[in-house]
């Protein structure tokens, strides 16, 4: 392979990193609290807000079911005011996040909701406030499955990174598409998938290691 | 709350406004139900659950109630609904003057950090230490990082397991589990104790250090303690009133000793059996037989203070007969005897006769309960 | 038989339903297909999927088959159009100032057709001018320092307000409110080598129903759709 | 909107429950065994085969971390093995199951994985063969999480049906894109997202009750 | 394996080649531990934990064993060592003459079905009711809907929790969860039945109904039963043997009435305390003071068959005193009589002397503890 083509490569990395490591980042920042309110807040739980539980939950479910790309173009006027430009890896961050904050959302709802309920009215038998009840329970206890929730996240937002090729994200799957697939460079779009791969294993193992590390349950099963 | 106990609630200096209140005014009730009742909903075309009914009684301050029943009877549900984790279907809880079942948000908060309680399936979180877990409540009550490091020192010191300090729930055996959660629930120095079945993991000895622990906390900050058991030995060492529930409800409340001296309903009866050694040890009960023997084995219940003291020793100098013991259980509940004797007299039918009529003559409820060999 | 036609969509599409109807009136069974990719629709002819597709212009299918080795053959010229590019900020390609950022599509084809457009006005040199798969490596020249964002071709339109060229295919042009002939500030030559081509496998050249293919496409409905809904943007080359 | 409009509506949306729902199916039915399995596999747990758990796991992030397009594009040969064609709606649900089911399968497996370990001890000291432990403990146990993690995987099929346009697979996600996006008409991009948002709205719905319904852990939290 | 009990076990009719052995080469042990050792192995600098150390005992085939020790002695892994569900560090675990510990996979699982286990935490599949529960077991071991129907339904009821039948885990107490653990270790009809304290939470009448039942399948089924438990009323109702572990060592066993009328080790003579009434009711210890008052406290030990019986009357009549007894805890374990008689002896100093001189004379172990007013 040319000097050329593994330097676009080490570029799209770059790229991919970038973009995939502040959506992530950003996306968990708001797909965290908004998990453990959705996993929360339904009748008789913790933050019991039934309304709010459903309009919340019907804004996820609508970010949700948008396609990407349709998501992207929606959204171009709010990107343009954020990142002040709506086309490249930075703009491509926008809608990254908002794509992947309810996804994690969910996973993050998923992952609190297995936390045995015994342990809040544990807590709260000790009047713990709610929001002491979400950081010294919730999260500690869940950390494994939100460990892995956000391994899932991370791994995903690649999968669409691939997709902001169209708002000239750049970025690896981007790479893969416009080089190997469409002008048919089968060895850079394989140079793409091991370079796709390793990343992906990489997260996917430092997430296992630490999702196993965090897990007091049970050593040695 | 009485004011003397209040220096030693940091949780509450730091937690709660204080309330002075005009000591004539203060009643004396800590806990009181108010024709409480509690069902668990029917769905799904399950019937509700009544798991209490008509449940009236109070809990005076600074004492400490012995809570028992049999299984199901109603008694977890009963101390949970002290500390607000359930609400009453009807009725009302007033804790400390204040109607717990009414509370919500940070006044219910601010009430339960007074409440400590020791859960019957412990609750412990697994991703904390045994240390940690027992910080979690001083962190709650916004203890500093130094009060609440030593504080866990002396407490898992308290219970006996100061080696297990880092150790995972996982990593720990039924027993240190049990005792990290009685820790955990004494951390705050809370006002009022819960305890549901706090000893049932645990061997004599370190069941004894704990009640002594509990027997402490009692008499010098005026802890008031609710216990949950099904073990006499600890009703007898500790509690000084008792409640007794049966299938929700309460048929029987008031002090130990009278209590236990004078039981009315089956179920305290039946409890008090082991107590008292109502029922026969195994080996004994199999060799009696209903054929005239060596022996006539008759059993006598002791009730009350001084009563049975000397009943031995009379009956062999006032009838001369060499009177054995073949199994005995007395103990003093509350400054009363309570118990019974189960003798053996020699010398055939006669003998046996005489002893009967001596002891109905002095009052005594005496019961034949065959021969041995 | 069913004649399956592999269309991207947009004009494409829009221009084979109107063939369909021809062709259903002249016994001609036609089954259109449409796309949002640019390969599959040829992948899917050499692979027997289509039996033909009009969506491509004959420099992208030679860059594909000289890839690729499929047999496909091209069999009419259908639908052209001189291809624009815009700006918001500018009136003419001299205003542009240094480092301006201009945007092209991320096809290869259409990347390229930008591109040359770009160098036809002087603003670039390519090191083949009349090659049909230059990319922004192949610049030998580039004065203004003109900075490349690489864009889907649909979005395009909608970078407008980002960046200050933007080269945007006719059809995405149309859809998205632009007149090519009005609001581009320069154009292809109208005897570009652009003009779109309807395909089939080279086997099936000679067959039957090929000729009626064509006539259907070539016919005076066609014709007068174009006009009525494209007013010129799209001409008919045949 | 035109009558012709709304048919192209209700069409995509035919095509869209075709081709998610037997992806879902698929995919679920493949991922499903294969979560377990990943949860159960590594040294000392129940199926303990750590190489086999290594290899597929790097099969399974290979799979997550390819591009979708590319992924469409490299099983082509498989999807005409399989559907006989690699273009329309039928031949979508290939690529489509193979995407989706490495998704479901690192969602079960983090389902799988929350499930007691205590509980897989008592069945095995009952002698519970490693299949029966599966199927009478692991599943029933995780169901909740496993209902929920279906849900997610569903209304995510819902985004990645929405790329199966590049085949010619339609569905509502294609709609959107190639009238809404590619041909500008906003009414249209309007309509096919609200159509999405009912759907996912439905899948979410009905996932949350049944996965509520058949948790038995405490009924009131 | 005997012949006799297994037309009672369905399981293994159905899960497992039946062995006839020749019964003269068929050596007594069910389980037999060979110089075992468990430890906990280190990790991120926390050291190891030996949970067991020289572990050789071996538990007759049809007894039923005690297993008794402090909280964290080691009870819970010995027991999980039984049923392969530890791995021993070093040494074996033979049980039904296979090396449990060396067996993996079909042979691993053939040889557990045929041990029941009831587990301290019970345990309980949150997705089953109780009656699917129990069932588990059953399922796992292949029998039929029907046959599986009429069991847990038997089962339920004879825990005494046949109207739980449809109610899951989080909707039953405490005790009722403990006993859906019951049925579920008892379903089989298991050849060896693992008890961790299976009856911590339960009252005393539901305690005694379930040690009948223990008892009753070990006669009739010759189950052998090894129970670990804190409750020495457990050890004395039931056991026949038994085993007290310290800090990872069995530092004795054998068979109670030994063990109990001549305890060895300071752990087995704490443990015997509670039983024997060696440590005084804490109202009584209350009142003794050191001060000469009414009446010298003695307390005497009663140890072995018949020993103790007249000690009271002959005191009475021997001495001509009013002896009372303060308290008394006389049990018989094994047939021997253990336990402790608390003496009032009245009439002063002399009296007490003459009491103490006459007690050791007749070789009682007597302690005089002070006096009562
Ligand atoms: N997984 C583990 N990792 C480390 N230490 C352990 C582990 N399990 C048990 N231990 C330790 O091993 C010792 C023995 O534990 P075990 O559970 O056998 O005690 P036990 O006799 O059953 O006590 P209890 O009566 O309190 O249940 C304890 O000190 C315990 O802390
Ligand atoms: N969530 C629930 N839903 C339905 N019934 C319940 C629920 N919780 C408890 N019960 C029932 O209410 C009754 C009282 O339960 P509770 O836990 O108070 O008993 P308990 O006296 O503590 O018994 P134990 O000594 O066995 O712990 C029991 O019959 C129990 O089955
Ligand atoms: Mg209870
Ligand atoms: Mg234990």
């Amino acid at each position: 392979m040319s000097p050329e083509l593994i330097n676009l490569i080490v570029q799209a990395t770059f790229e991919s990193l970038y973009m995939v490591g502040i959506a992530a980042l950003l996306g968990t920042a708001f797909g965290l609290p908004l998990g453990v309110f959705l996993a929360t807040s339904r009748k008789g739980e913790l933050f019991a807000a039934a309304a709010v539980n459903r309009v919340l939950g019907i804004v996820v479910n609508a970010t949700r079911s948008t396609p990407f790309i349709i998501l992207v173009v929606a959204i171009i006027p709010f990107t343009r005011l954020v990142a002040g430009t709506s086309i490249g890896s930075t703009a491509a961050i926008v809608p990254l996040t908002i794509a992947s904050t309810p996804f994690i959302a969910r996973l993050v709802e998923g992952a609190i909701r297995e936390v045995d309920a015994g342990l809040i009215e544990t807590a709260s038998s000790f009047g713990a406030s709610p929001l002491q009840i979400v950081f010294k329970v919730l999260i500690p206890e869940a950390l494994p499955g939100l460990l892995l929730a956000l391994t899932l996240a991370v791994v995903s937002l690649l999968g669409y990174s691939a997709m902001v090729g169209a708002v000239g994200g750049g970025g690896l799957g981007d790479l893969g598409i416009r080089y190997g697939y469409q002008r048919f460079m089968p060895e850079m779009m394989l140079a793409v998938v091991v370079v796709l791969i390793a990343l992906v294993q990489l997260v996917q193992s430092a997430g296992d290691y630490l999702a196993r590390r965090v897990n007091r349950r049970l050593r040695h099963r | 709350m009485k004011a003397a106990s209040m220096n030693a609630h940091p949780s509450l200096v730091i937690g709660q406004p204080i309330e002075i209140r005009d000591a004539a005014a203060q009643p004396e009730a800590m806990v009181r139900f108010e024709t409480v009742s509690k069902t668990y909903p029917a769905y799904r075309g399950k019937p509700g659950v009544v798991a209490l009914q008509g449940i009236d009684f109070a809990i005076a301050r600074g004492s400490i109630t012995g809570v028992i029943g049999r299984s199901g009877a109603g008694k977890s549900s009963l101390v949970r609904l002290i500390n607000g984790l359930e609400k009453p279907t009807t009725g009302r809880v007033v804790v400390d003057n204040r109607d717990i079942s009414a509370l919500t948000g940070r006044d219910l908060r601010l009430a339960q950090r007074s409440i400590g309680m020791i859960f019957q399936h412990f609750n412990l979180l697994s991703s904390r230490t045994a240390a940690d877990n027992i910080a979690l409540p001083l962190e709650i009550a916004g203890w500093s990082k130094a009060d609440i490091k030593t504080r866990v020192t002396e407490l898992l010191a308290l219970v006996g397991i100061a080696d297990k300090h880092d150790r995972y729930p996982s990593e720990l055996s039924g027993g240190q589990k049990q005792r990290v959660g009685i820790a955990r629930a004494l951390a705050t120095r809370p006002d009022v104790l819960l305890s549901d079945e706090a000893t049932s993991a645990l061997d004599p000895q370190t069941t004894r250090a704990i009640l002594d622990l509990l027997a402490n906390i009692n008499r010098e900050l005026g802890v008031t303690i609710v216990l949950i058991t099904h073990e006499m030995s600890v009703v007898r060492q500790l509690a000084k009133e008792v409640v007794v529930l049966d299938a929700g409800h309460v048929v029987e409340s008031g002090h130990v000793a009278d209590i236990f001296t004078h039981p009315k309903h089956p179920i305290t009866q039946s409890f008090l059996a082991e107590v008292t050694g109502d029922s026969l040890p195994v080996s004994l009960a199999s060799r009696i037989v209903q054929e005239p023997g060596s022996q006539a084995v008759i059993r006598v219940q002791v009730r009350g203070a001084g009563a049975g003291d000397t009943l031995i020793a009379r009956l062999a100098r006032e009838l001369g007969l060499d009177v054995s013991l073949l199994s005995a259980r007395i103990d003093e509940i509350g400054g009363q005897h309570v118990g019974s004797l189960v003798l053996g007299i020699p010398g055939g039918e006669g003998a046996a006769a005489r002893t009967q009529a001596w002891l109905s003559h002095h009052q005594f409820s005496a019961e034949r309960l065959g021969y041995v060999a | 038989e069913t004649i399956r036609v592999g269309v991207t969509a947009g004009p494409h599409a829009e221009v084979l339903d109107v063939v369909k109807k021809v062709g259903a009136e002249r016994g001609l069974d036609i089954k259109v297909v449409e796309f949002t990719d640019y390969v599959i629709p040829n992948q899917a002819l050499a692979l027997k999927d289509l039996e033909a597709n009009s969506f491509q212009h004959e420099p992208y299918l030679k860059n594909q088959i000289a890839k690729t080795g499929w047999k496909i053959v091209k069999v009419a010229n259908t639908i052209g159009s001189p291809q624009g590019v815009y700006s918001q900020k500018y009136k003419k390609l001299a205003d542009l100032p240094e480092g301006a950022r201009v945007a092209i599509a991320n096809d290869p084809s259409n990347g390229a057709r930008g591109l040359m457009i770009l160098a036809l006005h002087g603003l670039i040199k390519l090191k083949d001018p009349n090659s049909v798969s230059s990319t922004i490596a192949d610049i030998t020249d580039n004065p203004k320092k003109l900075r490349f964002v690489e864009l889907d071709a649909a979005q395009l339109p909608r970078a407008l307000q980002d960046v200050d060229l933007v080269s945007i295919n006719n059809n995405y042009a149309v859809q998205a409110g632009l007149n090519p002939a009005v609001d581009a500030i320069a154009r292809e030559n109208p005897d570009g080598p652009w003009v779109n081509i309807l395909a089939v496998r080279e086997e099936d050249k000679d067959k039957p129903w090929v000729k009626q293919l064509i006539e259907a496409y070539h016919s005076d409905q066609v014709k007068a759709f174009l006009e009525t809904r494209f007013k010129g943007t799209y001409l008919p080359t045949w």
